[in-house]
């Protein structure tokens, strides 16, 4: 946990309610972690994934999605602005033991795979990816995926790829890996828990601190409470009990 | 000039008057990743049952404008993980007495929990919390009346080895009844307030943001509230009042001094900064060279006596 | 797409919730020089007494982060000339009917007044406010017990030609309990919450701020407490809820709304920024596209049944 | 009344705890109202004299005392930061009747009356001040009111002037008028008010609103209640009932 000062760089629309925000003067911090920003009016700060990182420029980007009064609110953020920032939150991404990784996301969970699959990339790793999207429209990072290996694409809709959902193309296409990496809604993480158990998720849940200290994100699992900004976001799928 | 900012609790002196409040800083040894917590006056742990508890489901936190609403439900690993496991880890990175806080659902759990703590020099005193409005089967009724609330602190002191802090809820009538009731039952001290009960609703959804609908409202915006009620409590009794609810600074903690707190809790404000606890204490004798204050303990209840 | 936010109260067609709270607005035509008030769903006048008071003494207002102390006591010109002087000069600048607020010392102080409004056109319904912290010799008592309560409600109804709004006080352990006591009575519906008692200290001579020493909190940092009384009470009862406290935005009226408040009044934001109802009446229909509600009378107590 | 957004050109300190705040965008208001200044992390706005008006630039110049949190946060205002402001509140100083005008100011109190005295020069009248000051370094406008007419000054601590107060001025000079206008602390303007009744006071009280809706700020008068905000802050001293 490292409480930074950062500066707007970029806040720009991208989709549809989506967002990116660049910011500078952040630690390196690694895939899977994640950061919590104050947003001015609003006491509790709102968590969110790294996107990527820029060790060069010290630059940390995130993709948000507005779904509330916090998030609209971040919209406003101006480029230059100083923002208070808590850093370098939760465990990341274990990528020890994978030698073949299989990344899967749905939705605003594609957020923390695109930085995942780059550092997986660096280490020399093939990057196979299955994303899921409610739409065409809301479509991020698909260039940037291609660009680091072979995607698989469905939508809600059917307006791009398959229609329907991850699972869908899991079930059918036949892809070779020893390890998943996986972000998304939580009907999707629950689904893919009975479909395999090797793997990791990242998971979710409203936080009142975000560094272990309230007990407001708890999650039971086969090894006992876990709380998900401290033990977590990160954890082996197999271990996490889905309500 | 020298600021004092030492004060004396059940015969014991602290540093300083601040408290990390009891559900918002874990068993505090986390925080000493942060930060050396030994600047710390004591730390109030979370608070503790008899047995392990989750809690509540998800979700238990939740976002208001001027402060936050938890329904946590006391999750706690149970008074013999606390005392076997939590408290050895707390005391290799804080070497002062801390104050543990305990729950319960029935008088045989407060009683139970209070005796098991035994006379461990590691504990300044229990908290008893008689006011946590998010546990469905008791918690809070004990607080909400005087006849339940005596009754179980005369148990409790019969037990205890410790001095005994009762602390009382918000959502009452008559703060200073209770207070009063639980003196007379032999209370040592009296900790103050608990979080007001509040609610938040999902715009998008329609339904209550936390799991059990009503939960607990802490944060800056329950500091009147908060004050009146520690004048009012210091002025009924004769024991100690620790005061606590929506403090962020260290002109807070003088004005909850000068209303009657002799030591002061910061609950909430560690949440949304870790490093909370740590700036007030640092901010403390420059607010006292602000006001022309030589000695906190000589400000206590200064209030009701100009 | 056109929505609408008609909402009703006692049979009359409000054109939108949105009522500034007693207290917050005068009697109203002092507004009228900053916007055409009209825009108003109606107004909650200043609390009325039979005789003309200038309540407490200075000071009697202050600053809180999250909101302000109010202990007025109740001034204001007397009943008398609030329905032959107040209430024409806002006739000329509001057309619809206004809701008049009674206060009082007394059984007999509150069933005069209520009396002497009579029939009068140009009022929507008394609101009986038994719940003013600021008043020495009674107020609020009649809003913690819920046998006084009952007691006067049934009087008031026995003189009053009006429909009976009986305001609530904040400051009980059990809320559904007094709302219940007062719909038994007889009530017409049930506004809450009124402030919550509340105190500052100044830092420079250690007094408190207010010349009576507790006052009201009022202001965005009561919502959650409001909500939540706000939650409890439609819950419990069968007649209208109005719904206030702390209220800021389009979107807190919603969620007073949905919490179950057929109305919802605006108070200390009125203080703040003289143009906030005007301002919230406009956010409606944006707020109300966003969240993809078409009508908000349909949306009352809907959390209640998703 | 006027909601204003009014920016800032100038926030400087001029003697121990006494800073000159100046700002723009501002309409006319006259010498004796007043404006209200929203302070960020205050919740109730807190009221001002205008010190100067600059028309020709729409400059309003306010003096303020740090006695407080409000306004050590004003200390902390930034050149070229947006204020929300209540401007032209309450009801200025009468300047029909008066023939021979005397300013009495004590302290902070001596704000209102330099851009009265400035006001009345334009009429033509001939300016006389007596100012009380706590301390020769708390002096400020002295060159200014020296510049507009005659000035008679008293500190506390005798550092400048006679030693003693406005009073002890009063009564050993002899000076001709027809008409005082004063403002100071309450101790002071109390005295006035048994030693001459000919005269208008501006009067402070805390305040709720600013503008007549909340009844925060009302005193007693021989003609009944009044609001210090809406029917002063200027009052002809023998309608006010001092406590
Ligand atoms: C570890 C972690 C990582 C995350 N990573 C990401 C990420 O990378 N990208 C991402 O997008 N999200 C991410 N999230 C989720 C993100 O944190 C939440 O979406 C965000 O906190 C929501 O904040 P909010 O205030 O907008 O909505 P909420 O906190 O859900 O608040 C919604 C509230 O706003 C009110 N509301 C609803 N609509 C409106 C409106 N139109 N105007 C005003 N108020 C309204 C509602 O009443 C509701 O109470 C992550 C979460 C976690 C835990
Ligand atoms: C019509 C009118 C005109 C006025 N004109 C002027 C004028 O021209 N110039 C002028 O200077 N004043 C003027 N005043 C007075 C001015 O409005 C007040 O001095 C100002 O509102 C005080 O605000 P404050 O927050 O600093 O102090 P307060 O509102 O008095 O608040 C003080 C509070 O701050 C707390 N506090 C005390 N010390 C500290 C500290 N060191 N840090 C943090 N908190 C602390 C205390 O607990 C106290 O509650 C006028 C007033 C009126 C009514
Ligand atoms: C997340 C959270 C958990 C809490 N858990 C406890 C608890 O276990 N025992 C207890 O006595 N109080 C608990 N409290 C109440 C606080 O100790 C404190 O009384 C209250 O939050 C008011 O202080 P504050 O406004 O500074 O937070 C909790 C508060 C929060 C916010
Ligand atoms: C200055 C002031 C005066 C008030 N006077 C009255 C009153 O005369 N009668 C009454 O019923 N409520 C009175 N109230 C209470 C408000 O009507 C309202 O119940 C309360 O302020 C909560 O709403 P808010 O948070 O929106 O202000 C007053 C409140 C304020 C701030
Ligand atoms: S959010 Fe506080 S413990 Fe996880
Ligand atoms: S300050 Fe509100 S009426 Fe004067």
């Amino acid at each position: 946990m490292k409480k930074e000062v950062m500066t707007v760089v970029k806040n720009v629309e991208i989709a549809d309610k989506l967002y990116l925000l660049v910011l500078s003067g952040a630690s390196y911090l690694a895939p899977g972690q994640f950061l919590q920003i104050k947003v001015p009016e609003y006491t509790l700060r709102r968590p969110f994934c790294a996107a990527d990182y820029d060790e060069k420029n010290d630059f940390l980007s995130i993709i948000y999605k507005v779904v509330g009064g916090g998030t609209k609110a971040m919209t406003k953020f101006e480029v230059g602005q100083k923002i208070d920032v808590l850093n370098c939150l939760g465990n990341g991404f274990d990528l020890s033991k994978t030698k073949k990784p299989l990344l899967i996301g749905g939705g605003v969970g594609i957020v923390p795979l695109f930085y995942l699959a780059k550092e997986l990339k660096k280490q020399g790793h093939e990057i196979i990816s299955v994303l899921g999207y409610p739409c065409k429209d809301q479509c991020f990072f698909l260039e940037e995926f291609s660009k680091l290996g072979k995607v698989y694409i469905s939508t809600d809709d059917g307006s791009l790829g398959v229609k329907g959902n991850v699972l869908d193309i899991l079930k059918t296409e036949d892809i070779e890996y020893d390890e998943f990496f996986a972000c998304g809604p939580p009907i999707m993480l629950k689904a893919l828990s009975s479909w395999n158990s090797n793997g990791q998720v990242s998971l979710e849940s409203k936080m009142g601190c975000g560094f272990g200290a309230c007990m407001g994100c708890s999650i039971k699992t086969t090894k006992g409470y876990k709380r998900v900004c401290k033990e977590g976001p990160v954890f082996k799928i197999d271990e996490v009990i889905f309500e | 000039m020298k600021k004092d900012t030492q004060v004396k609790l059940f015969g014991k002196i602290l540093d300083n008057p601040i408290i990390p409040a009891s559900g918002t800083f874990g068993f505090g040894y986390g925080f000493a990743d942060y930060y050396d917590i030994n600047v710390l006056g004591s730390i109030a742990l979370k608070g503790t049952t008899l047995n392990e508890r989750y809690g509540n489901p998800l979700e238990r936190v939740c976002d208001c404008p001027c402060g936050m609403l938890n329904a946590i439900g006391l999750q706690n690993p149970g008074i013999d993980v606390v005392l076997n496991e939590e408290l050895p880890k707390l005391k290799k990175v804080y070497s002062k007495p801390v104050i543990l806080n305990i729950g319960g659902h029935s008088f045989d759990e407060y009683i139970e929990v209070a005796s098991r703590v035994g006379g461990n020099p590691q504990i300044l005193c229990i908290e008893l919390n008689i006011s946590c409005p998010n546990v469905k089967e008791g918690g809070m009724q004990f607080g909400l009346d005087e006849h339940l609330a005596s009754k179980l602190v005369g148990e409790i002191k019969k037990v205890s080895k410790k001095p005994v802090l009762v602390k009382l809820s918000p959502n009452v009538t008559d703060i200073v009844k209770m207070a009063k009731a639980v003196e007379n039952a032999g209370a040592d001290g009296i900790s103050l307030i608990n979080t007001l009960v509040g609610m938040r609703i999902d715009l998008n959804t329609a339904k209550p943001v936390i799991s059990v609908k009503t939960a607990g409202y802490s944060g800056r915006g329950i500091f009147p509230v908060a004050l009146r009620m520690v004048y009012q409590v210091y002025e009924a009794v004769n024991i100690p009042v620790v005061g606590m609810g929506g403090v962020s600074n260290a002109f807070e903690v003088i004005e909850m001094m000068l209303a009657g707190a002799s030591a002061v809790m910061v609950g909430t404000e560690n949440l949304l900064n870790p490093f909370a606890s740590k700036e007030i204490i640092e901010e403390l004798p420059l607010a006292m060279e602000e006001l022309n204050i030589d000695s906190l303990s000589e400000i206590i209840g200064k209030s009701h006596r100009v």
